[in-house]
């Protein structure tokens, strides 16, 4: 406990760092996806429920499958922080796999569903409401690639046996990340499946 | 400073010179004692040896007199051009007053395009008269513009009525004025449109008001001789 | 042992929680209630999920006064944002 | 896998050590030489413009080498003016004031002045250095490509901007677009790098309240620019997507909203110049108590004012578009918090006032570049005043009163304020003295210039002079005008030519000025105090302690007029 009063006086530990910057991180990400956010439902407003008609094909089955593997993401991942806590680095590897998994499959869903709209004729050049579409779900599905990238990183430090010298703390950080990801899809998912 | 705004040919443009005014008087005294009293106080607090600098110790007093009541001040003097902002603005751009004419004027890359509804009072029937770049309005009287755009966003500037007011592709904005004086003037584009922007140039002629019956005459020579469009 | 100073909470069941919130916004669109009562309390209920997984995954809840500050500034700024634009673009 | 503090040894070969260096004192200096770098291209299209606007389409000397279509023997068309304006206000704003005064001060000072020895992330600062090099990059590539430079103003209004068939630019604004978003993706993350620095890598006894007022400024600027910048993100990627995959977020024809491009834009716009203010006021409060020999007057006072500002410029946006067709309920509001904007920075003024009361006052270059940024920033503030006034603003918006006035603002804050610190920190970034003379032959004619080329912008401007006019002598109402225009040209040139001066002794006193001592100012703050001149590796030798405020001068009853923050003061005398 010495150390941790120390670090905040001068010499911070990767913790500290790491949160903080990746807290400031998420602030300007809730900035960029609450100005695609407000921008949807502003012209959402001004259409009049024009676009009731147009938001009716989207799949809820699928947005819904999604949103529960990205929830259990969330848990597994928030488990595997728990268990790198605990020291338990067999069952914190074993989350951070299944979170991984449970990631390409968010992905999968995904292109399933952009294949069978883009085959039934709903590009993003469609109408205004599949712009949105494309373009929201889209950035988001960038921000899952990325962090498979990052999980996929830890994932692999874990196997090697390298997450354990003062690094495993990242795994706290792109949980952070991860849960961010969740919460955006969390508003995506009623604002695109469910309000026609 | 207002003398160097072109002439005022319109009956809100007074109230904007003299909210214009007002504040060239309050923010120019001000501008003058904050000046003259920074020279002053470089000139009287220049180094001079064996004088030390005095210390500042935080104390209450100094802070209300330095900062606190010098920004009570500005905040009176904010809230009073405020309050004579918001009168000049809600007279121009609040309820709008019955208007004698209707003239809708639409920007284009690089026009503008002026439609007269005709003695019908509507606009998109044929006796519709589209003119370029000319303008023609009646003195003294409530003139309605109602401003579109084409293409991209235009604004519609005349400088001696002191009106500007961007048009939108997609909207129609309203306008008004009233012209005080007959006479040519020019009407210019204010917000950037494109390579031809500079070029956008119109003329607004506001005429006597007999002149401005024999205008009508000319365009529509038909029995109807009203002032067109008796619209409110 | 722990070194991060806080407890773990049941994880388990807060995603529990979610999935039944989950199950009841999607629930509440097949109710006969007007499209503006459906959607209000669609969006109600996705913010209280939002809050807690920022409660309790990101375990906002147990850390200093800043970090909560950098997460919730943002969200009244763009709440303030998309409110005063509505004039503007939301009724055109 | 060192992102540690004091982790990282020192580099030995030439590329780790001045290209990729991940020391934030190199970093620093590497953005301080790019946004100098860019700044000369901002001022040579400055003069190309004023040359146009003073003798339209005559061949402008020195415009010759400019390859046709852009221009035909230095004549220039109006797709290449547009060009002009768009680019000088784009790299004014975003890669001369950002990089100066947050890239560059803001890195080589922050850890200096918290007694860090580097950023938080360094190698996350080298990474945001070097997005902001790649944006230049694209940025100045964007002549070159078809079609020529973005042409849409640097606010670039859709649909102006949303569809190529308006002004036959075509990848010139998409790399326009993407150098913007390079720029705000550096920016953000130096911000984070910024913010969490400050948060947690302070020394002992370096209270928030004891840090250099030029820390304050810089984290109120990331906190201001990370909360505003991610609406005009989205924004940014809907045009790009409008322009190149044919969407229609924009483009009323398609369903979308001109309008809301400006409010976007703008949302980011206000906070954006306070962004650039900010450090810029910073810079002149450390100079300030080093020359009056005083402490600067209500610290905590103006730490406060900051901050409101901060939090109104986030109200204030729709300033910018009381004529843009927004709903007239909201245009009152928005003009009072505007006006109302004024008191704070009145409040960081008056304490500017109230520090020189009672100083003894070294006319040195620095405080001269200080006092000249206070006495012309005060124009450029009570201008505001006429701006924010709605029914005001709709004659004068969009003329030339409006440039007079932003660049009353931004040029004292980036460029006296930008000089005033580089003539204060110059000693402690390369060692070495600038010339007093030419520093000051360098001031008078920088402030005097200055004055002459943007005072009789706010007379034209009351004429009616429109901004962003190809050829004024369109116009009948402007053609009386065209001497003054004539004199702003002149002046014009004058000022850029003046700069030379200031080039000349940047360079020449690297290499040949007067070795400057650890702390050659007498100053409190650790950069000065604590570290070598130059700061080696790491910084500091011992970890200082810091004992009290940043601005301990003129102390009653200690020895020396200041005090610095690491050493305790002696006994005080009763």
């Amino acid at each position: 406990m010495s150390e941790a009063i120390a670090m905040t006086e001068h010499q911070p530990t990767h913790e500290v760092k790491g949160r903080m910057g990746m807290w400031w991180f998420l602030a300007s990400e809730i900035m960029t996806f609450g100005g695609f956010i407000a921008i949807y439902v502003l012209y959402r407003m001004a259409s009049g429920g024009a676009w009731s008609s147009m938001a009716e094909h989207v799949s809820t089955l699928m947005g819904t499958i999604n949103t529960v593997v990205l929830l259990t993401s969330s848990l597994t991942i928030v488990k595997a922080y728990e268990a790198i806590d605990k020291q338990d680095r067999k069952s914190a590897q074993r989350f951070l796999l299944i979170t991984l998994i449970l990631a390409f499959a968010f992905l999968g869903v995904k292109a399933i569903e952009y294949a069978t709209e883009i085959s039934n004729g709903y590009t993003p050049l469609t109408g205004i409401f599949w712009s949105f579409y494309f373009v929201m779900t889209g950035l988001h599905g960038l921000h899952v690639v990325g962090g498979i990238v990052a999980i996929g990183a830890l994932y692999i430090m874990a196997i090697r046996g390298t997450l354990w010298n003062g690094t495993q703390k990242r795994v706290e950080y792109i949980g952070l990340y991860w849960h961010f990801v969740d919460i955006v899809w969390i508003f995506l998912f009623p604002l695109l499946y469910l309000s026609y | 400073m207002s003398d160097w705004f072109p002439k005022n040919i319109s009956t809100f443009g007074g109230d904007i010179d003299s909210v214009f005014n007002l504040i060239f008087w309050i923010v120019g005294i001000g501008f003058l004692l904050g000046e003259v009293f920074i020279f002053y106080a470089l000139f009287r607090f220049r180094r001079r040896e064996g004088k030390k600098a005095e210390y500042v110790n935080g104390d209450l007093w100094p802070h209300v007199g330095w900062l606190i009541i010098p920004a009570a001040i500005i905040l009176v003097l904010d809230l009073w051009i405020d309050f004579a902002g918001a009168k000049a603005y809600d007279r121009i751009k609040g309820d709008m007053p019955i208007s004698d004419v209707v003239v809708k004027v639409d920007g284009k890359q690089f026009n503008w395009i002026i439609t007269y509804p005709g003695p019908d009072g509507a606009f998109g029937t044929e006796d519709d008269l589209i003119l370029e770049n000319e303008l023609h309005v009646p003195v003294n009287k409530v003139v309605k513009v109602l401003l579109g755009s084409k293409d991209v966003i235009h604004s519609f500037f005349v400088p001696v009525l002191r009106l500007k007011q961007d048009m939108l592709p997609g909207r129609e904005i309203e306008a008004w004025f009233e012209a005080t004086e007959t006479g040519r003037y020019e009407i210019a584009c204010a917000e950037l449109c494109g390579y031809g922007h500079y070029t956008m140039r119109g003329f607004l002629s506001v005429h006597s008001e007999a002149e401005y019956a024999n205008w009508l005459v000319e365009r529509w020579p038909a029995p109807e001789t009203e002032a067109d469009g008796q619209q409110k | 042992m722990s070194d991060t100073g806080h407890a773990h909470p049941n994880y388990v069941a807060i995603w529990g929680w979610l999935l039944l919130l989950l199950f009841i916004s999607l629930g509440a669109v097949y109710l006969p209630f007007s499209q503006g009562v459906t959607v209000t309390f669609i969006f109600i209920v996705a913010a209280v999920k939002a809050c807690i997984v920022a409660t309790y995954f990101m375990h906002l809840k147990f850390e200093e006064s800043l970090v909560r500050y950098i997460a919730i500034i943002p969200v009244i700024l763009f709440v303030i944002m998309t409110l005063t634009l509505i004039p503007d673009i939301g009724t055109r | 896998m060192s992102e540690h503090g004091n982790g990282h040894a020192e580099p030995t070969s030439f590329l780790r050590k001045y290209v990729f260096s991940i020391d934030h004192k190199v970093i620093g200096k590497q953005y301080l030489f790019l946004s100098l770098f860019m700044a000369l291209f901002g001022g040579l299209m400055a003069y190309y413009m004023r040359w146009q606007l003073a003798w339209p389409e005559t061949a402008i000397p020195g415009a010759g080498w400019i390859p046709e279509p852009m221009a035909f023997g230095g004549i220039i068309p109006p797709e290449f003016y547009n060009a002009l304006i768009t680019l000088h206000g784009t790299i004014m704003v975003f890669f001369v004031g950002m990089p100066l005064l947050l890239g560059a001060l803001g890195n080589y000072l922050v850890p200096l002045m918290i007694g860090a020895d580097d950023m938080a992330f360094p190698r996350l600062n080298m990474m945001s250095f070097w997005t902001i090099t790649t944006a230049s990059l694209v940025l100045m590539a964007s002549f070159f490509v078809e079609g020529g430079a973005a042409s849409a103003g640097w606010t670039g209004y859709a649909p102006l901007s949303a569809d190529p068939i308006h002004t036959g630019v075509g990848w010139g604004l998409n790399l326009w677009i993407m150098a913007l978003a390079l720029e705000f993706t550096s920016f953000l993350m130096g911000g984070i790098n910024f913010l969490t620095t400050v948060v947690t890598m302070r020394v002992p006894g370096m209270t928030m309240f004891r840090l250099p007022l030029m820390v304050w400024m810089q984290i109120t600027a990331a906190v201001l620019f990370m909360l505003s910048v991610g609406p005009l993100i989205a924004g940014a990627i809907l045009l790009l997507l409008d322009r190149t995959v044919g969407t229609g977020f924009f483009i009323p024809e398609r369903g979308g909203d001109p309008l809301l491009w400006q409010h976007l834009f703008w949302f980011f716009g206000h906070p954006e110049v306070y962004v650039v203010l900010l450090p810029g006021l910073g810079a002149i409060m450390e100079i300030l108590p080093v020359f009056t020999r005083r402490p600067i007057f209500g610290y905590k006072t103006i730490v406060y004012s900051t901050i409101v500002a901060g939090a109104l410029s986030f109200l204030v946006w729709a300033h910018h578009m009381f004529v843009s067709g927004i709903d007239p309920q909201i245009v009152m509001p928005f003009s009072i918090t505007t006006i109302l904007i004024s008191v704070p920075f009145a409040v960081i003024i008056f304490a500017f006032m109230a520090s020189l009361w009672g100083g003894s006052i070294r006319f040195t270059t620095p405080m001269l570049f200080a006092i000249g940024t206070i006495v012309t920033f005060i124009i450029g503030g009570v201008t505001g005043i006429f701006n924010g006034s709605a029914p005001v603003d709709i004659f004068i918006h969009d003329t030339y009163f409006v440039v007079a006035h932003f660049h009353f603002t931004l040029f004292p804050d980036v460029f006296l304020g930008g000089f005033a610190a580089l003539y204060f920190w110059f000693p402690k970034m390369f060692g070495k003295m600038m010339n007093e003379t030419l520093g000051k032959v360098h001031f008078w004619w920088t402030t005097i210039t200055f004055n002459m080329v943007f005072i009789p912008m706010f007379l034209i401007g009351a004429g009616g002079h429109m901004r962003r006019i190809y050829n004024p002598l369109q116009y009948d109402f402007l053609k009386p005008m065209q001497d003054i225009n004539i004199f702003i040209t002149w002046s014009a040139v004058a000022l850029l030519v003046g700069q030379l001066v200031f080039i000349f002794n940047f360079f020449w006193s690297m290499y040949r000025g007067k070795k400057a001592e650890d702390n050659p100012w007498e100053a409190t703050t650790l950069e000065w105090a604590a570290a070598p001149t130059p700061p080696p590796h790491g910084n500091f030798e011992t970890v200082p302690t810091v004992y009290h405020g940043p601005y301990e001068y003129s102390c009653p009853g200690q020895e020396t007029d200041w005090q610095p923050q690491h050493v305790e003061k002696g006994s005080v005398a009763a």
